[in-house]
């Protein structure tokens, strides 16, 4: 039933659920248990809403202004269902800042992850990035809400930090999306992207080391998108087999 | 042209084929989303009463996307064989259901392929429900190769997809040695990197095809980056068995994944000069699913599940190994609860079995949907008796990395058990000779300090 | 006695056994009507973890309903067999779960029938997932026989159910032959009186059992007239070779349908003094159905399938050939929507047959609740890889008397050919002889005529 | 496909769905789509309103009287999910008449089937069993709320019509529920029952002529239901078997 130990051992290696035993074809009742709740857990964690005001706070705390926004979308049960709401920006005063990048926090599919990540992140790439910078938080927002903000702002580049749909095990992985020039319109395939930012996948710093790398790359050839791929240069810190 | 039909008193008129289709459709969230379904139950069925009447060689005269500006269409229409299609082409849409689930066997299926368009094969499945669907399909057989032998009757192969936040090569490894122990990886051993970086994804080729080799597995592997990133890596000499990428029913669709038609053919021909294959030479492993087209606004007012028909002619063209409809792995705006994603699910696998590819099915949910794991027993069930190709396994179902849940190694084990199902032949007699899966304990030759466990 | 448990830092509190069980039911609108059912999701997961961790044992020494008001309770308890029992003794419901999933095969599930109680039984449903129910009662075995053999393996019969809005005898037997003419009638050809009259329930015995005798079929009928209305058509001398009545998991929800224990003891004497099965001496036909313990305000604040359950007690007390839980047929209020319905109809199904029932289930909806055809086919599938003994037949789908959609003759078909399923075998045999229902026209002994449809 | 000649013969007898014809092991697709397009009208039947006061004026054409009660249920989603409030009489101001016969008309699940058959039962018993009765007639009911007005009438019995649940191929069945001395908590083991009652199932001459009968018997020993059965005189008019 309970797994032997050697397989219980490839715990160590990953966070994924490996190793759950076996009755019958099935998982043992307390495993299958532990999904059920973090099943529930996840769904509640959709649900959260973004506490703005600690989020300026946290940014202040590292120097960094901030301005809000938000999508055309009006609640949350609606943003699940409209994406298209989530991408439209609702009336603003963003007062463009031409020739810089916009940096852009919205709460996604997980206002936790954006919460708990997105201050250390823009912390640490905004001052090498752009000093000056005004950090625009967008509430009900997708990805493509960056597009109408840099375009509102006439930015070089908008980079799109967002919490990613929470997963069962993770409940707080932001994504980082890059689109340069943006405006109305743009395709995915136009953007580059950093994904599963958070300590248990992309630590944070490991996440800004590449970020800086990308936004370099993308600011010299003067494009992003699937033209231009993550050569940050690998941090090999574990061989690939062990014999 | 326009279409219309009375019911109940009521006349229902559909400017054209494009909106007769979306109004004919199961409800659907994305359809919805889109502004193209039927505004209520009895505008459905009138829509698929008209569409029952419909001549399936209309659908040769009438694209839903333009010839000139769309080249998916260009594909149908221009690969489309008259011949295949005499077999059928004196029915009505209403009338080719009725073949289908009655004179059509085995062989007059394989035969009438490359007669059959997309378009006729989302429109006859709107009229299906879901026992249709699951009748018909298993009536069909697509078998393919590679390093095994897929989609033979009586079998139920696995994609194994030991995924890690990191691509953590370790992490990696353990995910995939439990996957072996608990007899999955018939498909694919097929891993989705977390990042875009060439190196990284070169690593995991690497290391998925050590494991392959020590082992002597009969199976391929994939790393499932961009078809760029498998190019460029292809280039640098890194052991690359199928070429993966996800694709599109519309040319926009792909333009905003990245890629075209061509791209894809490239990419075709650089795996298969490989000659990595042993019983097979089909290279490509491809995922669709209903609501990309429209979450790139790239539908074209064409509904989801027929644009998803559509990005199965896109893979047809290529042969390939596997193809993978993600069913549920997007969101609720485009299927919103299980009842949805069941329906979905039956839909694409009839519609590329029908088309002649290799279906797999995805059976997953994400955690901002309104489903649940009970719904996925009703999905992974019904497919398994509507003869899926191929489903995947996932470590406790719960992928820590794509953050959704699909199916897990102990379910592909129930699906086998319950129908009577066994791995592709070759995988079996591997699995067979390491006692697999049912030793409680780990095989020596599986010794976890063979794949840097240690 | 309370319980608790603590997920995610909140501590959740159980009054006692009955609104734990409450409180660990997947989502139902019964549950939510009664104000039984769990707040949250994560209430449920605990209430669930609370419950897996309880001795069996808890289940003697707590009723859900007191002993002493309540003869359904008693018995249960008094018919316990603690030799039985012991096989599980020493397991929490939680193991139990394992056990079955695991090491359980037919064998022991038979012998630990007389040691399960219908608590213990809806305990353990309750922490598992669809597929559990489907792989677990696809492990049991349950053989009744009275003109032929029901339950044996890769056999799924049905019940003809040739209903009639005002019993007119030509409409019964015009629906009658339709569904010989498709391989429908093993499991019982049973008719709903739509009066109450005693008059018109003796003339329809005299029908179905003249048209029985005349082609020879070896099958029993049934008219499902409240058990004093076919005790006095016994009295009568009216042929009546199963006794069928509705019944409920309490004293108060029997008495409510006008019925109590010694009545239905009263009826099996009566019916087995008949000495009219050949293969076997099953006389009782129940119908059963998760809501109407509630409907009746008879539930006591007990979870409606765990009355549920109970009310298999009281079927397993009087040897029935066949018991049909009537899934989706109350309406709504009880079960909301497809996902309800299909979770109930796998739970009943698989505690009946862990009781020991012959376990058909009325795959089914009402045009008030929220499913259709795609849950029925979905839900259908489901029970055909669990082992369903057998479902219903009616006349496409449509009871015109009773007002609901349940299978059809046709969805039986699909069903058997799906799985590969055959009728029992003494029906299949004789259906053979008639080249049914294969047959595309009406084989000449089966003439219309000869029924009174010239 | 379709059905032999013979085998189609068969629908003359039954409005069932026989000779459906087989594809496979499947309906042809006209059968199926006919089964949806009655499906999508069978849920619209089940939320048609009763217009009170058409009924009313039907009603009093036939000479009857009637006064309005509504249960405590507020509309029609509720009714569906909440039959304990459609069992709970809302504040009213029925006047008792005791020792008088009740009658209800309740919407239950059919309006339509109420709205049709109600008025012409009603003028064909309602002169016999009880010439001064005024007919209660009851939104959002279901059958029990018949208890709660018997006993606010004082009523020796409650006769209740009361629209069923809608079919596939019926919309209008009426059913009628007679419960002697009526009072909160009654089951419905103590009541007496004639269902389908519709052109195409009993009709309503067959239903007056059972139910005066049955009124008649429950006055005579006092008591409704099981114990009592429908021994209205058979009116044999098609033979069993025809040979
Ligand atoms: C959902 C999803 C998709 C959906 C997107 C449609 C949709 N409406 O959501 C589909 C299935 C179409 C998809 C496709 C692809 N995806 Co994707 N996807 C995801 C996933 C699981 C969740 C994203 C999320 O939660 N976003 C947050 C919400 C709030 O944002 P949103 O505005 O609603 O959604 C937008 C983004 O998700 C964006 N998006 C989705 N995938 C990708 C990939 C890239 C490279 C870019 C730039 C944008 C992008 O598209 C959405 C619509 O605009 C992530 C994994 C993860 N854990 O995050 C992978 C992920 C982002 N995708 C990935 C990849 C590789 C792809 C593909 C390139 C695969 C391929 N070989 O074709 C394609 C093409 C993407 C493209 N250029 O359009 C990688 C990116 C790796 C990287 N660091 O660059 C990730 C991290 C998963 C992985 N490791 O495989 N994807
Ligand atoms: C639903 C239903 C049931 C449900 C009732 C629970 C519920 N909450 O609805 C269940 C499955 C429990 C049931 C059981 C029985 N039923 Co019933 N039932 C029906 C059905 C299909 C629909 C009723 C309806 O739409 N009511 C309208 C709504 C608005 O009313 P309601 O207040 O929501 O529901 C109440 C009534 O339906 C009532 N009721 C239901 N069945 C019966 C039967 C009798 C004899 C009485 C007095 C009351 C009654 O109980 C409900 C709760 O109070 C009818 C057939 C039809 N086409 O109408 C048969 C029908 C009324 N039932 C019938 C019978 C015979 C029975 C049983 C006696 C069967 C048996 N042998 O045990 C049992 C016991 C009934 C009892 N005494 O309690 C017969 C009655 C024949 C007659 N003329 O007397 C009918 C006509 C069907 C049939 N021909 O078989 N039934």
């Amino acid at each position: 039933m309970t797994p032997p130990a050697r397989w219980l051992d490839l715990r160590r290696h990953t966070p994924a659920r490996v190793a759950l035993g076996r009755v019958g074809n099935a998982v043992p009742t307390s495993a299958h248990l532990a999904f059920q709740a973090d099943h529930a857990a996840a769904r509640d964690a959709v649900h959260a809403a973004l506490d703005v005001e600690r989020l300026r706070r946290d940014l202040a705390g590292h120097g960094l202004a901030s301005q809000l926004v938000r999508s055309v979308c009006p609640d949350r049960g609606t943003y699940l269902l409209r994406p298209d709401l989530g991408r439209r920006l609702a009336p603003h005063d963003l007062a463009p800042a031409p020739g810089r990048l916009a940096f852009v926090v919205g709460d996604g599919l997980s206002a936790v992850a954006v919460q708990r990540h997105a201050p250390a992140l823009l912390a640490a790439v905004v001052p090498v990035l752009e000093p000056q910078a005004s950090i625009v938080i967008a509430t009900q927002a997708r990805v493509a809400l960056g597009d109408a903000i840099g375009a509102a702002l006439a930015a070089t580049a908008v980079i799109v930090l967002i919490g990613e749909r929470p997963g069962l095990s993770a409940a707080d992985s932001l994504g980082v999306y890059i689109t340069w020039a943006p405006r109305l319109g743009r395709s995915d395939a136009e953007r580059n992207c950093l994904s599963n930012i958070r300590p248990a996948g992309m630590p944070v710093a490991e996440a800004a080391r590449r970020l800086i790398w990308l936004v370099g790359e993308i600011r010299r050839r003067g494009l992003s998108g699937v033209a231009l791929k993550d050569d940050t240069p690998y941090d090999r810190s574990t061989e690939v087999l062990g014999t | 042209m326009a279409y219309a039909h009375t019911l109940h008193g009521t006349r229902y008129v559909f400017p054209d084929l494009r909106s007769l289709l979306a109004r004919a459709t199961p409800l659907r969230s994305g359809d919805s989303l889109a502004g193209i379904a039927a505004a209520s139950a009895a505008e459905r069925v009138a829509a698929q009463m008209a569409l029952a009447d419909l001549p399936l060689c209309r659908f040769l005269d009438e694209a839903v996307i333009p010839y000139e500006t769309d080249d998916v269409t260009r594909l149908i229409l221009d690969t489309h064989d008259r011949q295949a299609f005499a077999a059928i082409g004196h029915l009505t849409v209403g009338g080719f259901r009725d073949w289908l689930l009655g004179d059509a066997d085995g062989p007059a299926l394989a035969a009438l392929r490359p007669g059959l368009t997309p378009e006729m094969a989302a429109a006859v499945s709107k009229l299906m429900r879901l026992q249709d669907l699951v009748a018909v399909a298993a009536k069909c057989r697509v078998t393919t190769g590679f390093r095994n032998t897929l989609g033979l009757p009586g079998r139920l192969a696995v994609r194994l997809q030991p995924n890690h936040p990191t691509d953590n090569p370790r992490g990696v490894a353990a995910a995939l040695l439990d996957g072996l122990l608990l007899g999955a990886g018939d498909a694919v051993i097929g891993v989705n990197p977390a990042t875009d970086s060439p190196e990284a994804t070169a690593t995991l080729l690497h290391l998925l095809d050590e494991v392959r080799a020590r082992y002597a597995i009969p199976t391929q592997t994939c790393v499932l980056a961009h078809v760029t990133t498998t190019l460029a890596c292809i280039a640098r000499g890194a052991p690359v068995d199928l070429v993966f990428q996800s694709i599109g029913g519309s040319e926009a669709t792909n333009r905003s994944f990245g890629v075209n038609l061509a791209m894809l053919a490239e990419a075709h021909d650089a795996a298969r000069a490989l000659q990595r294959g042993t019983v097979g030479g089909n290279v490509m492993y491809f995922e669709t699913g209903q609501g990309s087209a429209l979450s790139a606004d790239a539908h074209h007012g064409v509904d989801q599940q027929t644009i998803e028909a559509r990005a199965y002619a896109v893979a047809r063209a290529f042969d390939p190994l596997l193809v993978n409809t993600v069913v549920g792995f997007i969101g609720p705006e485009y299927l919103a609860n299980g009842k949805q994603i069941t329906r979905a699910g039956l839909e694409d696998h009839l519609c590329g079995k029908l088309l002649g590819l290799p279906m797999g099915v995805d059976v997953c949910y994400t955690n901002h949907a309104d489903a649940d794991s009970d719904d996925m027993d009703a999905l992974l069930t019904l497919l398994g008796v509507a003869g899926v190709t191929y489903v995947m396994g996932v470590p406790g179902a719960d992928d820590v990395m794509l953050s959704y849940q699909s199916t897990s190694f102990h379910d592909a084990l129930y699906l086998r058990a319950a129908l009577g199902l066994r791995p592709a032949p070759e995988f079996a007699a591997w699995l067979d000779g390491m006692g697999l899966p049912n030793a409680g304990a780990i095989p020596a030759p599986l010794a976890p300090a063979l794949i840097g466990l240690g």
